[in-house]
């Protein structure tokens, strides 16, 4: 059991951080900034990771990628996230599109699509929620017709992250409306000309999801992905692709909530309370764990193995401390965290209320107690 | 013993559901324009300034509760109004002597002003978490055991998490002029918030438990999952405990028991925790679209954190309760 | 809204008082004894409630009771409970068989059984839960077959207090096993002379319940109680006078398990700790808060309302705080409470024990929670 | 990093799991008759006496992950076995120098003597929760930050909650023959006491989690309702927090790392808080049963909390990764 790294990962994590440091010089601390703000630098550093070729860090050197590990990975979105560096602005393409037409693709496909990805011409967003399929995400009705060469798609989707900067979509529809409902699902790599797209405002005021709206889409048969009717099993290796790169540096987030909260208290004099130092302590330990969770995770995977369903239990952990990090650092806050003009109080407020989607974006609470029932104990399915 | 809602207090629960009903999107207006005034605080002036306020100060025999029942639907339908607010300003009063009729007719519309302004430093009294300031025509500060209604000598408004209860800090003259003792008039004020912490309460647990009568998913009414089902049921406990625990609280100070002030300070704690607890539950059960401001969990999200800041955090309140329990026992 | 007692109920709660204090004079603090000791204070208690006529307080006053009304009952149990008294040996047959029947019953059958309830002479327990029933009470096995005069009637039953000194039992069995579940359930008066009776020994090295094996039972016809076929509706009627006479002084212990923790923390000198105050506070808001939904409950019935499914927000409160509080103080005991033979450590470790059935007896915590979402929110069955 | 297990550690396991496996009912013949020396003991001490033992006091260069995985398996199993205390205070001993073969090889059994007994003014020095003291050939006793093996000067009983672990308070002269530096030995011993309470959850886990599957109500198996499978996933998550917290722990105070300390803290807490949720839990999912003597649950409860007291109450070291957390960032 070795939670260092290597000699080797040692020298690639030095290489990343001067990389980052230099990269980062110029770049505002995200947290203060407007979300349009926030935006035009995920712009620039999406650039910036695309000149410095790690767009395709973990992608096989004959797609164009360095063909380093998931932990290599690993490292460069720790260090980054430590340094609070934006969200690179096409995750979707490196961390989804790419991965997936490597996987599932065909030459053409893979020819077509991935070169874009790696030069930052091509960004991407993924259409697979609707708004009435929700955690039963396999009961969409978004659906494509049958035309001479390919396919016409009418239909909606939801909670789309990137949507308007996008050209391109990962969109599932329903190709076989008589077929089971696994079976009815094909995987399309959709043109984005004919999506409308609306900004959805989150409670904390940022737009950072989107609905598409789907009128006559064409999508010619050579960009189905995996086949016809093969679209629920493609999608399961886009979303646990989605499980991989999200588990990477969350536990940053975890971390750094938990040290955000301990400097509220500190500069208001609380720190001292035991009731604060026994619920600081509690945090901290679920905090740790998200992070020995996530590296023992990626070490799984290094070893060949495959991340199981405990992962849900590292979702759930970190969802419920950087839920209850942020909203105890907005109580024990001037004025309750309620005046939002106070200092910081409203990047406290604002990320309370982002941290709330925690426990439905990315497969829901509920969900993954489901599926630790299911699949770790394993019990009966109660949906 | 008659601890029941009486006859009257029904009336007057269902007479200011009539009136604050169906504002709902008045808190929801308050997101994209200033608040200003609605049509109903005019009506709950005029019909209910009386509710709740002692004879000793020119009331006609109201109790309390009659108050708390009516500022529950105001906190249940989320009315962004001066009434309760000004109800407040009145109890905090409540030591004597008479309160001019132009308050208790609402003609002058007062403010509460409790909590300290951290950090404070220049002269005179400073208070923060003020609602409606700048629509308030003067204000009951509290200082110490004593209040008194004073104009302020300065107002700033603040950005409100809820902008639909505008907060302000106030700045007054050191010496308030006519004060009097605060008695039990900070109790009966805190109630006052509690009570709205309640509706609020209630008010999220309803319209989440619509979306989950109605709302399918995997072929049936996500309600129909325990998962969902059982964290309302958890809301609808936490709630009830602090409505009961309000409703007493407000009958123990009506009637000078030993053990009023800790259930003041149990009220608050316990309505503060049910609101802010069911307005979550409320989000999460609306999945997505609760995390959208085109949804209106948010909106009882707001209101509750505010109503639990003010008049002393749910937090203070409830180690307060351990205090004096562990002090009448050591 | 006055939670004070009137003039009348004040005078009543003096002469119960002074009743009590003279007749618990020789009884011993029931906390620190055995469970053998604790049955015998238990009957003799019952024998001084006979005795002084308090049996049948709410008892109409045609079926020898008092004619009180529910108040009255609150009244004694309280005063009872504040003074720590014994539990009533025959508490079954005072608060559920004897209601149960002046309801159901034919005046024979009241004639029968009801005087020697209130005189004491004859024992009651349930006879309801089935090893293989649970929360789900209605699947009972237990099976009468008609013969000629009445039924004989083979099973078994669990969780059944004080089985071993009752002589009768309130017997419900399927009389019907082609009817729908409900419906082929009846309800019985029956003699334990072919019970055989084996005591269940709980977690905290207590008999309080019994299992109940039924080997060739013969009831008469006329001691089936409200009617053939009708048995689940009487039982309905006894699960209400249940968690009335449960809900009357569960308060009680409520606030007395955080007493109890406040003073283990005094002696301890831990009281003065902030995460201690925090914790008690919460604990106390909840206490507080059954004390006071209990007396409004009371209240609601005795101004004709029956009281709703909010009772299960009661007993789920209620089952929390004294789990809580129990648990609590064991854990800052000395030793971390684990040594039994510390200075009141074995009882505050049998209590804790104790408590642990509280989410599971009288309505499990799921059960309640599914009342709450079913019948106070309108929500679909979950079960 | 390879924070994986190696095939050493999954053989370990095995080996443990075949000895120990099927000993459940030895944690429950102790209810009824004293404690004695199970079979498994011999082979633990011949067969892995040497695990986790730092090559500095006489080991052979196995690591404290090692020794973590075998009393891993122990708890799960609740084995009543001496092996862990043993193993434990050879830990205590770990700051050097080399300790007799004989106690490595378990021929001289040690017990731990850490925990200090409240209310002692004796002379010497008292330790309480004292594992199966009557059977342990001498005691690995700390004072601050020396530690030392001595000889009991007296023995009393007590009466311990989980008989199968039998508890005592413990007299030793005042000085320690032979003391050496405790250096990270304390935070080694209560690794191996956190990584039982990990086993204890687990076995929990497993058991309620039979019961779920198997035991029907309302036509299904009742693990088909969320109310029941979700208690059990935030036990499945609890559970893995404090094996990732306990494994990291080993590894961080094996390399001398500078969290070591915060994390052997937050390893306890966390262990003792999963494995008395999830015996709680356990007792639930049982429903009526589950409060029986007749039932399992209740003998992870009683090791649970027997474990969650000793070293140090997990509610202590909690709030210790608070303070230190705090003092990092102050």
């Amino acid at each position: 059991m070795d939670f260092d790294d290597s000699p080797d990962d040692k020298a690639f994590r030095r290489e990343v951080g001067a990389w980052l440091d230099t990269a980062l010089a110029d770049v505002p601390d995200q947290e203060e900034l407007a979300h349009s703000e926030r935006e035009h630098w995920s712009r620039v550093w999406q650039e910036r990771l695309c000149e410095g070729s790690w767009a395709g860090l973990s992608w096989p050197v004959e797609h164009g990628g360095r063909g380093m590990d998931a932990l290599a990975q690993a490292i460069f979105n720790e260090e980054a996230a430590v340094r609070g560096a934006p969200y690179p602005l096409n995750g979707v393409g490196m961390m989804l599109a790419g991965p997936t037409i490597i996987a599932h693709g065909d030459d053409a496909q893979k020819a077509r699509y991935l070169p874009g990805i790696l030069q930052g011409s091509t960004y991407w967003c993924q259409g697979f929620s609707e708004p009435g399929s929700g955690s039963d995400l396999a009961s969409l009705r978004t659906a494509a017709v049958k035309v001479d060469g390919g396919w016409v798609i009418n239909g909606s989707k939801i909670w789309t992250s990137n949507a308007h900067n996008a050209s391109m979509c990962l969109l599932l529809a329903r190709t076989d409306a008589t077929a089971d409902k696994h079976a009815g699902i094909s995987y399309f790599l959709a043109p984005m000309d004919r999506f409308t797209v609306r900004p959805l405002v989150m409670i904390n005021g940022d737009t950072e999801f989107n609905e598409m709206f789907l009128d006559d889409v064409f999508v010619p048969d050579e960009d189905v992905l995996g086949g016809v009717g093969n679209g629920w099993k493609v999608a399961l290796t886009t979303l646990a692709f989605e499980r991989g790169s999200m588990a990477l540096n969350l536990w940053v987030w975890a971390r750094q909530a938990v040290d955000r909260l301990i400097d509220i208290a500190v500069e208001r004099g609380m720190a001292d309370d035991e009731a604060f130092l026994d619920a600081v302590g509690a945090l901290d330990c679920d905090a740790e764990a998200v992070r020995i969770g996530s590296m023992r995770m990626v070490a799984e995977s290094r070893s060949g193995g495959v991340p199981g369903p405990e992962t849900s239990a590292l979702k759930s952990l970190w969802a419920g401390v950087v839920q209850n990090a942020n909203r105890l650092a907005v109580q024990i806050d001037d004025g309750g965290g309620v005046l939002l003009d106070g200092d910081g109080a409203g990047p406290r407020m604002r990320r309370y209320l982002r941290a709330r989607a925690h426990t439905i974006e990315g497969g829901s609470e509920e969900v993954q107690k489901s599926i630790l029932a299911e699949r770790v104990l394993g019990l009966p399915r109660s949906r | 013993m008659h601890a029941t809602f009486t006859e009257e207090q029904r009336e007057v629960e269902q007479a200011v559901r009539d009136i604050a009903g169906g504002e709902n999107g008045a808190a929801r207006a308050a997101l994209d324009a200033p608040w200003s005034p609605p049509a109903m605080d005019a009506e709950l002036f005029g019909g209910f300034g009386v509710l709740g306020v002692p004879e000793s100060i020119g009331g006609v025999g109201s109790d309390l509760v009659d108050l708390l029942v009516a500022v529950e639907v105001l906190g249940e339908t989320l009315a962004p109004s001066r009434f309760p607010w000004h109800a407040a300003a009145v109890q905090l009063l409540s030591g004597g002597p008479v309160v001019d009729d132009a308050i208790l007719g609402g003609e002058v519309v007062l403010a509460p002003a409790v909590d300290a302004r951290p950090g404070w430093t220049g002269t005179g009294i400073a208070r923060s978490l003020v609602p409606y300031a700048a629509h308030a025509d003067a204000f009951a500060v509290v200082d110490g055991d004593r209040v008194w209604s004073a104009s302020a000598v300065a107002v700033r408004e603040r950005e409100s998490f809820d902008p639909s209860v505008p907060l302000a800090d106030v700045e007054f003259a050191e010496a308030g002029a006519d004060p009097r003792p605060l008695a039990r008039g900070l109790e009966r004020a805190t109630l006052v918030v509690a009570a709205q912490l309640c509706g609020v309460a209630q008010g999220a647990i309803d319209l989440a438990a619509g979306q989950a009568r109605t709302r399918q998913q995997f072929g049936k009414a996500i309600g129909s999952f325990q998962g969902v089902a059982f964290q309302l049921a958890e809301a609808v406990t936490a709630r009830k405990a602090a409505w009961d625990l309000t409703i007493y609280a407000a009958w123990a100070v009506e009637n000078d028991r030993d053990d009023a002030t800790s259930h003041v300070h149990a009220a608050k704690a316990a309505a503060g925790k049910a609101a802010v607890f069911a307005a979550e539950r409320c989000i999460q059960v609306h999945g997505g679209m609760g995390i959208t401001m085109a949804a209106d969990p948010h909106l009882y999200l707001r209101r509750a954190f505010v109503l639990d800041a003010m008049l002393g955090r749910g937090s203070v309140h409830r180690r307060e309760v351990g205090r004096l329990r562990v002090a009448a026992r050591a």
